[in-house]
């Protein structure tokens, strides 16, 4: 017998899955730019699709990221995707033993010991081929009932995952997840009940089942168990698509795009859906937040503002108010790509904001070959500059100082704000005066302008952070540094660290001078200052609750000062810092040796009063 | 130390306080008072600046530290003033007469009379008022209605009437007007929802620790306008509200626009009893028609006759705060004067705390 | 009509009663820490765009309270979103939302 | 609005007005202007009230307009008015009587200068002496001509053979005064009620049966402002002024402006038509203008003089309409006949202003 009536909820539920997913797929794939079809046509055949099956297998399966998150959250996650994942394999092998078609229609390994329910095939030793399965089979649905009882703990109290918020749901969302609970406990009382029969099954199983039949009518039962666990499975894939659960599929895809090449752009495109469709909503971004967790603002985190991308609908606060620290970017197992995301929805809200720039007119600078831009907020903490300008004649370098008598916007924070169009006018402008100076490398003091010179000026010169630059003097020996017995914390900068991958650097020169002091968050998990010029919306209040918390990783081992590389972060953290707060060029000026160069200092000190 | 006996003239919130610290020594008071009642001006306004406290605390907490050693003579105003060897003699107009071995001027002040600002149509506009027509109408009706009983929509306070102005011969800052105005600007917003609110100011003096806070609060909360520039003049229109003509002196433009009532800010000016008393004792006043101490940095509370001593807005325009303060020191320089020693503390443990143990702890 | 030489001089008066406070409204719902700006002009003198061109935000903020808003879309424009002025505000003036609001009332009121 | 806080101050600005034998002094430019005021306040004076009032033909400008528009030194002024009061002097009046605003406002001043610095007077009298070998005593009382009349109202008002009354409705002629800047301005307590609400033309329209309509412009410029007529290129600025005004007064549908100022009327009155010309507006009822009158003209009006002996066909914006609501009899026939019969020409048809021919 390979059919009976009740397969029909889980084989149309399957069909009608498989029909959604691939229209949605293909429209998306469709939808994208020339190139990236390009890219996409000549990944799938490539051994990029080996890497990418290979990543699906560690992320999307074994949850590994969700394991150095949390191990409890990462093997309920594990156990309900790799033990599925099992059953579905193994079930399929088992299959073959009892059919006698090469082919089986995709619902009989599912149910197949409602189809090889007869004695004389089931009698088997355990220590058979049928056996080895048979207990397989019930290892791996144990495995996934386990991670059921998690998602129930979870439910209950997820503090004990890591979680102080979870995801608030839709309906599409509490159905899929009723169904989904129930598929397995259905699929141990049909087998049980049928176990109990013919005894088909294993150590789980078998007992289970005489367990049940020694007070409920198991033969009676078993077939209306069988339906049970089918219509859970078809409302399972019904559902599915319109809820949470759609990350699953689309997350592995998502997996192969980026293995193909395939980039966000900072317009909102098709490769969007399938970013904002593989968040699982599982919510670890929710606590990475800081606008959300301190400064008290709703609809920031990823896991609500992705859902109102998927309506369509994000409102303006949810939108503006995120600082783009990219916190969430880190701690998000998927790796969406978020503040892209938040960009390209202020685009659309900004496509009738104008700005023009029409009163700057073209100016030069004198060549030389280093070239140092002290940025606007640079401006406001004039002892970064005056540091930067001893530290580079103490070295006798050869620089021009770009906008010593201010500077025009990098245009970063036109960037952030959606304005792309105005922000080119800036970078143009601020692109033809670095070229005039013919310039080998660029210094940049601020972070927020070395993200877009680095990412969107497109000057094909060195361009470095400060700390980078004055490591390498230090390494060239063109300044010495004094180590003291001082204790200091380094604060990432956002726009350093997350968005420009610089960690090192500053901590290496920062040893030089001083011990260095671990923070409680760093690093890639550091902290936003609270001044990032991302946000537009949120009060200078709620900034500083978020300064607050900064402030309390970074004196977590109470350091004697807190070291930073950006100017706006020097200034917002310093307003309620405990200890003093200092730019790593400023603590440069403090360590510096050799005679000679007090004597330059000096020297340099008389022309600049 | 009995026997000693301290003649004060005015029994506004000077008086009142150097008549309870001097009392509270066992020296003989004797408060002469104009009004039927204590508490001068204070007694008269309904909510004090920047904690918005009903007046009636302060007042309260002031008389009610009066103890047997105070006699009050309310109703009641000197005649003649003489000195005889090291006492004073005072003749009151009920023919009574107080033998004093000190005399304690707190005679106050007055407001500004608007009407000297003519363009501004105080007394002919039906909708101009003052700042104390529009306490009393905060204490008395606990609504604002205009002449024509229409709930306004817009008020406007005018800072500096009879201040800073040498039109009315008035070179000086009153200092309270702005805060004032800051806190009367509040109330009014408080009271009527979508009022617009509208303050013409020169500076804002906000010297006051809290002032400051008072009037961000004002911005933030109520969104009180605040327009740089001195009113030129004032207009009635036909539906009788305001109209007033400023220049916003940050836009370097005129500008003119319509209030339902327009608030006058009247300053400070020295009493007609302060007068009377200079006349009588042939006083020094400053250019300003003040009472000039003998030197306003160090003995702010003397005067060059000994035995004769000045407290509170007589000398200068005070705020309660400093009128207390300076009622005080006076006390101390009378107890010098009388050869007792100077206390160590204010025996009154319960003043200065929001109206905790007010009007009680007579000792 | 007789060429007379000489025409009627516009009035600089300010009509705070005809002019159109929308804009003031607007920004005093979306933006409330425009409210309390008290003029001190520190945001113009640290402005970036300040250094190349005549952009005042303490003159734009009081002009749109006073409801003279003829030019403030152009004069906007002028805001290189740098974030200077914000830093140096002492009232906490949410400046570039300010800006941003600035445009995005003149699209809600259709100017 | 409460006119007894006006009274009020009415009360505090009361100035002396001398009772008879007045020293007379013409406008520059009234009788060119207005023709027919000058005259009719001698004949108020003379025949009416029987006082002794002279000229003197020698009598000069006082500098006003030069020394307002800066183009004469303060010295040369004062010495031109030393010189006028010496021709009273030597006719032998103490009571000098300008019939010009801003000579009135240059006569206070200059006395006042002379009050604070005697030194600037003895050398004004030096001067005068070098050059005219004439000396001079200060006027015992200096006031306006609109003064006098404010002074003699009631006198006016009891000879009077018309009130100002809308014989139609029997309402009062709704009448909104303009006192020239000058006149108190400059010293508030040397006008009659003071700067801001003056009562010296207030007075005239209570006692003759008018009402008098106040209104928010009130205390602004006619427009003359001296260089801003005087000079062309700044004539925008005049009748800016005067615009204003009328706007403001408009919704208060006042029937008639009185003024006591040479520039003033003229202003009202030409700058209507100009406007109207300009941009169609016309601020009377329907498409007329609002009639300017002098308080000449006005006590003209009330004492029944024939209103082309005042000199009312020189008017820009016509009087007749209120003419006819008061009831005063005339004769359009005359109207642009001269004093001996002959035609003085009349006036283009405006576009958009009613004329009355």
């Amino acid at each position: 017998m390979t059919f009976d009536l009740f397969v029909l909820p889980f084989f149309l539920g399957l069909n009608i899955l498989v029909v959604i997913l691939v229209v949605k797929y293909s429209r998306w794939i469709k939808g994208f730019e020339p190139a990236d079809r390009e890219r996409f046509r000549n990944g799938i055949f490539s051994w990029k699709s080996l890497d990418a099956a290979g990543e699906v297998f560690m992320e999307s399966l074994l949850h590994r990221k969700m394991f150095r998150r949390n191990v409890l959250l990462g093997y309920m996650h594990m156990s309900f995707a790799l033990g599925w994942f099992l059953l579905i394999v193994c079930g399929n092998l088992e299959s073959r033993i009892y059919s006698k078609v090469h082919l089986n229609p995709p619902y009989y390994p599912i149910f197949l010991k409602f189809f090889v329910a007869d004695e004389h095939v089931l009698r088997h030793e355990l220590l058979s081929i049928p056996g080895f399965f048979r207990l397989m089979m019930d290892v791996f649905l144990l495995l996934v009932l386990s991670g059921l009882v998690l998602a129930l703990v979870k439910r209950a109290s997820s503090h004990w995952f890591g979680l102080k918020k979870t995801t608030r749901h839709t309906f599409f969302d509490r159905l899929a997840i009723t169904t989904l609970w129930l598929i397995f406990p259905l699929r141990l009382l049909a087998e049980s009940f049928t176990a109990a029969h013919y005894h088909g099954g294993s150590f789980l199983t078998n007992n289970f089942g005489d367990l049940l039949n020694s007070f409920l009518p198991a033969e009676q039962l078993s077939y209306p168990a069988w339906w049970a666990y089918s219509l859970a499975l078809g409302g399972f894939f019904v559902s599915l698509p319109y809820s949470r659960f759609m990350h699953i599929p689309t997350e592995v895809m998502l997996i192969f795009l980026r293995h193909y090449g395939i980039k966000p752009t900072l317009h909102f495109n098709h490769y969007s859906n399938f970013e904002i469709q593989s968040c699982p909503k599982c919510g670890v971004c929710i606590d990475a937040c800081p606008v959300h967790t301190n400064a008290h603002e709703d609809g920031i985190p990823p896991a609500y503002f992705l859902r109102t991308l998927k309506d369509n609908n994000p409102c303006i606060s949810s939108t503006y108010n995120c600082l783009l620290c990219g916190r969430c970017e880190a701690y998000c197992p998927v790796g969406i790509n978020i503040n892209a995301l938040r960009v390209s929805q202020r685009i659309r809200y900004a496509k009738n904001l104008n700005g023009s720039f029409s009163y700057l007119k073209p100016s030069k600078i004198p060549t030389a070959e280093v070239a140092y831009f002290a940025g606007c907020m640079t401006h406001l903490t004039p002892s970064i500059k005056i540091a930067m300008e001893k530290i580079l004649t103490t070295a006798a370098v050869d620089y021009q100082f770009i906008d010593r008598d201010g500077s025009v916007c990098c245009g970063r924070p036109l960037w952030m704000a959606g304005k792309e169009k105005q922000a080119r006018e800036l970078m143009d402008h601020n692109k033809k005066l670095i070229e005039s100076t013919k310039c080998k490398t660029l210094i940049l003091s601020c972070p927020i302008c070395l993200k877009i010179f680095r990412e969107e000026y497109g000057l094909n010169i060195e361009m470095l952070h400060h700390s980078q630059y004055i490591l390498r003097l230090v390494r060239e020996k063109k300044i010495d540094l004094k180590k003291e017995d001082l204790q200091v914390a380094f604060h990432d900068p956002c726009e350093l660290g997350r968005g420009s991958g610089i960690f090192e650097e500053p901590r290496q020169l920062i040893r030089q001078m001083a011990t260095l002091v671990a923070a409680s968050e760093e690093k890639e998990m550091s902290i936003c200052c609270g001044g990032s010029l991302g946000s537009t919306g949120i009060s200078c209040y709620q900034r500083d609750e978020v300064s607050q918390l900064t402030l309390e990783t970074l004196t977590a081992n109470n350091p004697e000062a807190i070291i930073t590389a950006c100017p706006l972060c020097k200034k917002t953290l310093q307003k309620d810092s405990p200890v003093e707060v200092l730019d790593i060029s400023e603590m440069v000026i403090g360590k510096l040796v050799d005679k000679e160069v007090f004597k330059r200092d000096l020297i340099y000190q008389e022309e600049n009063l | 130390m009995g026997g000693k006996k301290v003649a004060i003239i005015g029994g506004g919130v000077a008086g009142l306080e150097a008549a309870s610290s001097l009392a509270a020594f066992g020296i003989d008071i004797s408060l002469i008072e104009k009004e039927e009642h204590l508490g001068g001006h204070v007694s008269q306004w309904d909510r004090l600046f920047p904690s918005r406290r009903p007046a009636k605390e302060v007042t309260g907490h002031l008389t009610g530290r009066l103890n047997e050693k105070v006699t009050v003579h309310t109703g009641t105003e000197v005649q003649k003033i003489e000195r005889s060897g090291k006492s004073w003699d005072i003749l009151l107009n009920n023919s009574a007469t107080i033998v004093a071995d000190a005399l304690l001027l707190a005679t106050g002040f007055e407001l500004f009379e608007a009407r000297k600002k003519e363009e501004y149509g105080y007394g002919i506009y039906d909708n101009v008022i003052t700042s104390a027509d529009l306490e009393k109408k905060f204490a008395r009706d606990g609504e604002i209605r205009n002449a024509q009983g229409k709930i306004p929509e817009r008020v406007g306070f005018v800072h500096c009437v009879g201040s800073r102005d040498e039109k009315v011969g008035n070179l000086y800052c009153s200092r309270v007007c702005c805060v004032t105005a800051v806190k009367q600007a509040v109330e009014v917003s408080e009271m009527i929802p979508g009022c617009e609110v509208f303050c013409f100011y020169m500076d804002l003096r906000m010297f006051g620790l809290d002032f400051e806070a008072l009037y961000k609060e004002s911005q933030e909360k109520w969104g009180v306008h605040f327009i740089r520039g001195r009113l030129s003049e004032a207009f009635e229109n036909q539906d009788g509200s305001v109209l007033v003509k400023v220049e916003d002196t940050l836009a370097a433009r005129p500008l003119k626009m319509k209030v339902d009532l327009l608030v006058l800010m009247s300053g400070m000016v020295t009493s007609s009893g302060t007068k009377k008393l200079v006349d009588m004792l042939g006083l020094e006043t400053d250019e300003n028609r003040f009472l000039q101490p003998a030197d306003r940095q160090l003995r702010a509370n003397e005067t060059g006759i000994p035995g004769l001593f000045l407290a509170g807005t007589c000398t200068s325009p005070k705020s309660i705060d400093e009128t207390i303060s300076d009622a005080r020191a006076a006390a101390l320089r009378i107890m010098e004067y009388l050869n007792l020693p100077a206390p160590t503390l204010t025996p009154s443990p319960n003043w200065g705390r929001d109206g905790e143990g007010a009007g009680t702890n007579n000792q | 009509m007789p060429n007379f030489g000489y025409t009627i001089s516009s009035d600089r008066q300010i009509d705070y009663d005809s002019n159109d406070r929308r804009i003031a409204r607007y920004l005093a719902e979306h933006e409330p820490s425009f409210l309390v700006c008290f003029a001190c002009g520190t945001c113009t003198a640290t402005c970036s765009a300040g250094v190349f061109t005549t952009f005042s935000l303490r003159e734009l903020i009081g002009n749109i309270k006073r409801g003279e808003i003829r030019n403030i879309a152009t004069e906007a424009e002028k805001c290189m979103l740098c974030g200077k002025c914000q830093l140096a505000c002492p009232r906490g003036v949410n400046t570039r939302n300010v800006i941003l609001n600035i445009q995005r009332a003149l699209e809600a009121c259709g100017l | 609005m409460n006119i007894e806080g006006k009274k009020v101050i009415w009360k505090e600005y009361q100035k002396e007005i001398a009772e008879n034998d007045f020293f007379y002094v013409r406008s520059c430019v009234r009788q060119s202007f207005f023709p027919g005021s000058e005259t009719t306040f001698l004949k108020i004076l003379r025949e009416e009230l029987g006082k002794n009032i002279s000229e003197h033909p020698f009598h000069t400008t006082c500098t006003g307009i030069a020394y307002h528009s800066d183009i004469v030194p303060f010295e040369t002024t004062m010495t031109v008015i030393a010189r006028q009061f010496a021709l009273m002097t030597e006719a032998g009046f103490h009571n000098y009587v300008p019939s010009c605003i801003t000579s009135f406002g240059m006569y206070n001043e200059v006395l006042d200068t002379w009050h604070h610095f005697p030194e600037v007077e003895k050398k004004v009298r030096r001067l005068l002496k070098e050059a005219t070998g004439k000396e001079f005593e200060k006027p015992k009382n200096l006031v306006h001509s609109s003064d006098i009349i404010y002074k003699f109202r009631k006198e006016i008002a009891e000879k009077g053979k018309f009130r100002l009354i809308n014989r139609f409705t029997g309402d009062p002629l709704r009448i909104v005064e303009h006192i020239g800047c000058h006149y108190a301005k400059i010293f508030p307590n040397k006008g009659v009620g003071g700067a801001e609400y003056p009562h010296v033309l207030a007075g005239l329209i209570e006692e003759w049966g008018g009402e008098v309509i106040d209104y928010p412009e009130r205390r602004h410029c006619c427009g003359f402002g001296f260089r801003q007529y005087l000079v062309k290129a700044n004539r925008g600025y005049s009748i800016a002024c005067s615009q204003k005004k009328f706007e403001s007064m408009k919704p208060y549908k006042p029937e008639a402006i009185l003024t006591n100022c040479p520039g003033c009327p003229f202003f009202f009155d030409r700058w209507q038509y100009a406007i109207s010309e300009m941009e169609g507006v016309t601020y009377g009822e329907d498409g007329q203008g609002i009639p300017v009158l002098t308080y000449e003209e006005l006590a003209g009006i009330v004492l029944g003089y024939d209103p082309w002996d005042l000199g009312f066909q020189t008017h820009q914006v016509p009087v007749e309409p209120l003419l006819d609501k008061i009831g005063i009899p005339y004769d359009p026939a005359r109207k642009y006949l001269g004093k001996n019969g002959e035609n003085i020409g009349k006036p283009e048809i405006a576009s958009n202003l009613k004329f009355c021919h």
